[in-house]
């Protein structure tokens, strides 16, 4: 297909062993004319060294307040095709599974509204289509809405939960990661589509500490799998990874954090007390080592980017819940934190920067948890706390 | 648009077992282990002694339905359809029948598919939309992983890195994406505050939110102009105000640039998750392929797998050495930009007599 | 007085010279090393094969001139008159002919002086003025290390520890000492706000300064009464508008009490210097001898000698096991105080999944 | 002699083995009345569980602004021997060493003019002299300045600096801890005896890491010896402590923060490139160890206790500065500090505090200091970071 626009800096980009975005924007530009207008747009910021999006104006869907993101040129008259390049954010199913089938779907309604570029996906996780116009979002949401997909989060709303692959293909999995993110979904389905938070409020949901979701660093509520008990051994196995080569002592013994392993030559063992649940050694014994019985999940709050007071990741807020369907423990205790959140929250402060603002204790106060030194790495250090009435002398 | 069907709300996604191959249906939440076999394909086993096998294909994340539509196409010769997407943006082709493995590996790589990211290896770039889609990117975000990715390739498809090296990209600093938490990581960034356009501050912009968005008080009211002022020297180029106010552009094609910061982590083993640091407050923008960029990416990770221990993150091993040291052996230089003046700043000063020569 | 010698001024102190012994004079910054003879006496050996013996006693730091002339004496019978005090307010003899080190010690303790304090020890307790001589004075400071060393004499006298435990006394938040860096430590806080006595501040007190001198900002200006208003629900009992307005009494026997803070240093050995932090928000003042408090120290002191491997001190201790396992062996109560909510409170926050059960 | 009150809670603490102060508060009731009252005003706090001192009203020597702390009672007629009882802060020798002689001097005077009770010494380090009248004060002073003592610091002024033994008796002290410490104190006499800084200002020398002065903790300045080259190892020593029962791999190679250190059952080895000089080693194994050859010190800045908003560790602003008399490089930066400070500084703020509230950078250029990696432990995590018009391109 002949090109509309000269695009030498681009062109660059589709040399090398990495699969080309350029290559991509260019297929794109079979099904629609966006992605030509594209090209040439792109080619302009490259040679520029500076964006030509301007500020998102507020489009949508009837009903919804967010799922889409209003997006406009700032030099429409040159690439028109460009003028409107909205996205529209799809809600993933959980664990980022699809069939053939279910991709074709998406397909068909892209090519026919909009550039038919995606983002497969983007960083909260949605399933994201990348431009298009005004007009089409009626018609492609009804399309979508109508074969059982939805949109995600956007704006001062609850987003898009995701979490890791979980149960589905993971050994390491104490909860079902996918379950609870279907349900936290589902559930809060007017949070998420009606904006009416102080701010954005994302969960991600990971099966164990290896943190897979990333849900740590960039989920104001992070469920993290864990256990209880004693991690099971299999010795048979700790021979054969010695026999197949693994230095068990350098490997595993040394770079335990707690120093609560020991390893004679043959056996592993393991003072379970003061195991923190690291999951290093199950990580790199697998057939060896896994967790203890009883499982569950640490119940984080609070991480964000940088922006505007310095990042932050979240923090212990319950040490262990059990995490069984239907989850009500769980949605409880959200429900407490949002409605502290609304009361106390300003526009745009996410949850963890209000609990810096107002203390962490208030917090606890606020939303009825007991202090546990599991959600402290130390206790303060200066002399300086606040008393009740209740315990003072009169 | 009467054809339209009948739209429907609040419905949610579809539910998530719609589309889980049957084996995996039978073994949830009954994996006992799995295995690398390759770069790009590993198996899980089950209790029950049933196997899924994934093959890992690399992705752009910018997809064009053409290519879903030959991915779809292969999972349903190799696969039954089944196929996801990982949480770095790749794409897992999952095989139920053994026997179909070596076909599908081989078709991928006839195809030019490149196969790897499992195991201690580079996996794929987190990234966003830079000058593809975004108002607020100081840089663009696509074509930097695109430049460092092909030359760094082969940590991909095959040598392996003393851990897992989890690399992103963010166009700018509200940093959507992990970049705050990366082993390495680059960020667009500002060298110059915004500029002021009264005209249109006056009808686009609220003054008051405006002021307040700025978290260095840098921005006062202009009543005269019914616009604001800034105090140059408190900007620190945040870009806080442009999000709240149009009106501000930031924007400067000759002093944006990238920034580089390593250490970062999320996963739990071994040591807490850890923020990223600054290396390298500024590289200028150099498109297409941002040889300055790529060169200094390099040079982190070259040292890196010279120095660390076997399981060892980038921020283990930093700190391990020290960033004293870190700055010694890298050779890049420490200026008055890596030393903290923000909001935590107090942290990271050194209150011990004890550092390396 | 007329009588008086004529005054100098800004002549500084003696010149140290003028007090060191021969030997000290001779191998200056030429010692070779030092060898520990007992709990209460060392001897440093020169390069020159030179030696000088330590021998050191307790003090109550408090000293009447009867004590400092007893001490003299007994400096000028074996120590050629030479002798220092120790940064922590031990007495030392300095013995520079080792014949005299038997009769010295003998002699010491028969006029009940304590000996020892030197090595992995408990050695004397760092304190401040306390009610003998303060106005900010939460609780004694004399009194309680009193009462704490006659429980804990032994581990001056004898009994080794895992390593030095230095603790400290502070009669106030002020802390004149450093019990912001001691292994473990006393602090005397106050529990509830101070009284405002407008009649009084109207006539001592700066109205902007007493505002300003809180760091909650509880404090607002009563221009009705021209004295000042607190929030109540906002002070923290620091007691800084009381150094500032001593209109503003913050005293309140019922309520005023003891802190206790662990794991803090200052050396840089193994591990960089470290703040104490809160292990006991408030005891009450039982004086004469705080029994509670006393109680409370010797269940840390206990625990870390069981716990501790040779050489660590009370916050490496702590620090290796967790400060969950801390609470859960010392079984002192976590409670709600313990929880930073002051000015670096985010860097305290758990922010990792990995803590002991 | 016969006791003016009865003291019952106080005559408690004379029991026990560890020498009691409230003994010598009666022994000082030999020479001045002070104590007697002071006795009775103790018990009574001792029983009401509070103090009886008010504020300190301004009290001192003529042509000083500090030295002196007034004190008063807020019961004096109760107790009129202790309704003034002012302290003299006397500067101390430095690494407090003594001979007879000279502490007879003190005593004399002292009791022919004051309470006869001392603190020896004070926190900051001065021989304090506690309990005194307002009239006392002058021939306080001029007894001991015609005899060559002096006031050390109070109030808004450089403190009596003080520091340890140092090379006076200890093997590992790298620098000249008291000639440093006595320069320091005659040198800037008038910015110690006459207040006009923004809040105090003190300073301790440790003469190496163990930091025996707890220089890092409590003092704007602190001055610390270290090394630069290799640690020095005698073998042969190395094998005299194996012998003599020293498990050195648990002791010593294990306990090396910096994991630098080898031992092979007879040598000890160090990658001294990767030795951070902490001191742990070199303690542990005197006769076999001993810092590298080239001595300086590191100068650390800003510690302070915890009021107002948090205690503050002095962190290094140079990491190595010979230090050979007259001291020039340590006066011309201390020079440069002060001056920056008193620029800038706030009343009642110490430079620690005012270099948190402007920026350490800022700090760094104030004061002409170059940035250096040992001034931090990690460089800042936030993309937030200013340029100056240099750096710019226009
Ligand atoms: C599309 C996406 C990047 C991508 O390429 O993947 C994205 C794009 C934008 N983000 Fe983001 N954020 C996206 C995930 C994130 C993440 C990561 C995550 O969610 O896991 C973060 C960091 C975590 C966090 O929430 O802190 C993130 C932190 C921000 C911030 C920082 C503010 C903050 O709350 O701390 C902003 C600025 C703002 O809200 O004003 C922001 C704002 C924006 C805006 C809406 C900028 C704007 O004001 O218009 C971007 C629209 C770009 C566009 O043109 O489409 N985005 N943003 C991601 C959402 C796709 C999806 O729905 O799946
Ligand atoms: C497929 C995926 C989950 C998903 O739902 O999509 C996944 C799958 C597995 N991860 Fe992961 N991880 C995945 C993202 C992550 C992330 C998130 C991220 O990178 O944003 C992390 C956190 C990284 C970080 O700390 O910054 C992550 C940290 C780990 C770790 C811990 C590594 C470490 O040493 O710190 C392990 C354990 C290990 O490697 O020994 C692990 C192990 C695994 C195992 C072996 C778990 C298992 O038994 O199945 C899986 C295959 C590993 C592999 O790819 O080498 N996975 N893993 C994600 C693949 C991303 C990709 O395309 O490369
Ligand atoms: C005499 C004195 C210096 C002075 O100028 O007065 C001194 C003298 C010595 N110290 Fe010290 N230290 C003295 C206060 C300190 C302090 C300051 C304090 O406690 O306020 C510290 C810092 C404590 C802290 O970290 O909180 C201190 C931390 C050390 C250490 C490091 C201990 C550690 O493991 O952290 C050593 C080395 C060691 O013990 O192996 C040490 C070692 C020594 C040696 C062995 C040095 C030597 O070779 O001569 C001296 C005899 C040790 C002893 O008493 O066991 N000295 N030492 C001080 C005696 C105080 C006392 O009466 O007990
Ligand atoms: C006498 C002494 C305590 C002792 O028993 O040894 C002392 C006593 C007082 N200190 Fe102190 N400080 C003494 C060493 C310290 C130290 C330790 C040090 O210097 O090494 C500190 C902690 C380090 C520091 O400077 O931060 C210390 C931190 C404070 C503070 C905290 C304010 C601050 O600057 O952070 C105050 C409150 C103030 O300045 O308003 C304070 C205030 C006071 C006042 C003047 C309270 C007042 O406002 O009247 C106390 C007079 C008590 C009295 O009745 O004599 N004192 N003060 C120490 C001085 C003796 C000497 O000259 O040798
Ligand atoms: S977070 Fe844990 S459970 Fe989830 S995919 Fe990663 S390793 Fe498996
Ligand atoms: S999970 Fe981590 S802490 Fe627990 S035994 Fe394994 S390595 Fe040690
Ligand atoms: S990082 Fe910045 S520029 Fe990039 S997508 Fe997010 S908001 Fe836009
Ligand atoms: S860019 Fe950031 S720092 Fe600069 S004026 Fe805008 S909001 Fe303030
Ligand atoms: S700690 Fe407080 S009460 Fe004690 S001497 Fe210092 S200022 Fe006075
Ligand atoms: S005691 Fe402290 S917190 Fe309370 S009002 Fe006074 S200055 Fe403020
Ligand atoms: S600080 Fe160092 S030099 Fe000074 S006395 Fe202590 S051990 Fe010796
Ligand atoms: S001084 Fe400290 S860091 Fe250096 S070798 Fe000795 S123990 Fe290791």
């Amino acid at each position: 297909m002949a090109k509309k626009y000269d695009t030498p800096m681009l062109d660059e980009l589709k040399k090398g062993a990495f699969p080309s975005f350029i290559t991509e924007i260019e297929k794109a530009t079979e099904t629609a004319d966006y992605a030509k207008d594209l090209l040439g747009l792109l080619e302009r910021s490259f040679n520029e060294k500076k964006t030509h999006w301007k500020h998102g104006g507020i489009v949508g869907v009837r009903g919804y307040g967010g799922g889409v993101i209003g997006r406009y040129s700032d030099i429409p008259d040159e690439f028109p095709g460009v003028a409107h390049f909205h996205t529209v954010r799809v809600n993933q199913p959980s664990g980022f599974f699809y069939t053939s089938d279910a991709l074709r779907e998406i397909c068909d309604i892209w090519e026919k509204y909009g550039s038919g570029l995606t983002n497969m996906h983007g960083s909260t996780g949605d399933l994201v289509l990348l431009g298009t116009n005004t007009e089409s979002l009626e018609p492609i949401f009804a399309e979508l809405s109508s074969r059982g997909w939805d949109l995600g989060g956007s704006g001062s709303a609850m987003r898009t939960p995701s979490c890791c692959v979980g149960q589905a293909r993971c050994e390491w999995a104490n909860i079902d990661t996918m379950a609870i993110t279907n349900e936290i979904t589902q559930h809060y389905q007017d949070e998420m589509h009606r904006p009416m938070f102080p701010y954005k409020f994302k969960f991600k949901v990971a099966g164990c500490a290896c943190d897979c979701i990333a849900s740590i660093a960039r989920a104001d509520m992070s469920i993290i799998g864990t256990w209880k008990g004693d991690i099971q051994i299999d010795q048979k196995e700790v021979a054969n990874y010695a026999k197949g080569g693994m230095d068990i002592q350098a490997e595993i013994i040394d770079m335990c954090p707690t120093q609560c392993m020991g390893y004679d030559g043959k056996a592993i063992s393991i003072n379970n007390e003061h195991c923190n649940r690291c999951m290093h050694c199950i990580a790199k014994m697998t057939k060896a080592l896994k967790p203890g019985k009883e499982r569950g999940a640490t119940i984080l709050l609070g991480s964000k980017a940088p922006i505007v007071t310095g990042a932050l990741l979240s923090w212990v807020i319950v040490p262990f819940m059990k995490m069984e369907p239907p989850f009500e423990e769980l949605k409880d205790l959200i429900d407490r934190i949002w409605e502290w959140w609304d009361e106390h929250g300003k526009n745009r402060e996410r949850v963890g920067e209000l609990i810096e603002r107002l203390g962490f204790p208030t917090f606890l106060k606020g939303v009825d948890l007991e202090p546990h030194p599991a959600m402290v790495t130390e206790p303060r250090r200066d002399p300086f706390f606040f008393w009740s009435e209740e315990d003072i002398e009169k | 648009m009467s054809d339209l069907p009948e739209r429907q709300t609040d419905i949610g996604p579809p539910h998530y077992e719609k589309f889980l191959p049957p084996v995996i249906k039978k073994n949830y939440g009954k994996w006992a282990y799995h295995e690398e076999k390759s770069a790009g394909v590993m198996v899980h086993v089950a209790e029950s002694g049933d196997k899924i096998t994934t093959v890992r294909v690399a992705s752009p994340r910018i997809l064009a339905t053409q290519s879903l539509r030959e991915m779809s196409e292969i999972a349903d010769k190799y696969c039954d359809g089944y196929i996801r997407f990982t949480t770095r943006n790749n794409v897992e082709f999952l095989v139920s029948d053994e026997s179909k493995v070596d076909g599908l590996v081989k078709e991928l790589k006839d195809k030019k598919y490149m196969l790897g990211g499992i195991g201690s290896r580079i996996s794929n770039v987190v990234h966003t939309q830079g000058w593809v889609h975004c108002h607020s990117a100081a840089t663009d975000a696509s074509g930097l992983v695109k430049a460092i990715m092909d030359e760094l390739s082969e940590y991909f498809t095959d040598k392996e890195t003393p851990a897992k090296v989890r690399l992103a990209v963010a166009c700018c600093v509200n940093m959507c994406g992990a970049v705050h938490c990366s082993d390495i990581a680059l960020v667009g960034v500002h060298k110059t505050a915004p500029r002021i356009l009264d005209e249109e501050i006056k009808n686009m912009c609220e003054i008051p939110s405006t002021v307040a968005s700025c978290p260095t008080s840098a921005i006062s009211p202009n009543p005269k102009e019914k616009s604001v002022k800034i105090k140059l020297e408190k900007c620190m180029y945040c870009g806080n105000c442009y999000s709240v106010c149009p009106a501000m552009p930031i924007a400067d094609p000759k002093n944006d640039g990238v920034a580089i910061v390593v250490g970062g982590k999320v996963a739990n083993l071994r040591t807490v998750p850890k923020f990223s640091k600054l290396a390298i407050p500024w590289i200028p923008n150099n498109p297409p392929r941002w040889p300055e960029v790529t060169d200094a990416v390099k040079k982190i990770l070259d040292t890196y797998i010279a120095g660390a221990m076997k399981h060892e993150r980038v921020g283990e091993w930093v700190e391990r050495i020290g960033w004293e040291k870190f700055f010694d052996i890298t050779g890049l230089e420490f200026k008055i930009q890596h030393v903290d003046d923000f909001t935590f700043a107090r942290e990271t000063f050194r209150m011990a007599a004890t550092f390396k020569h």
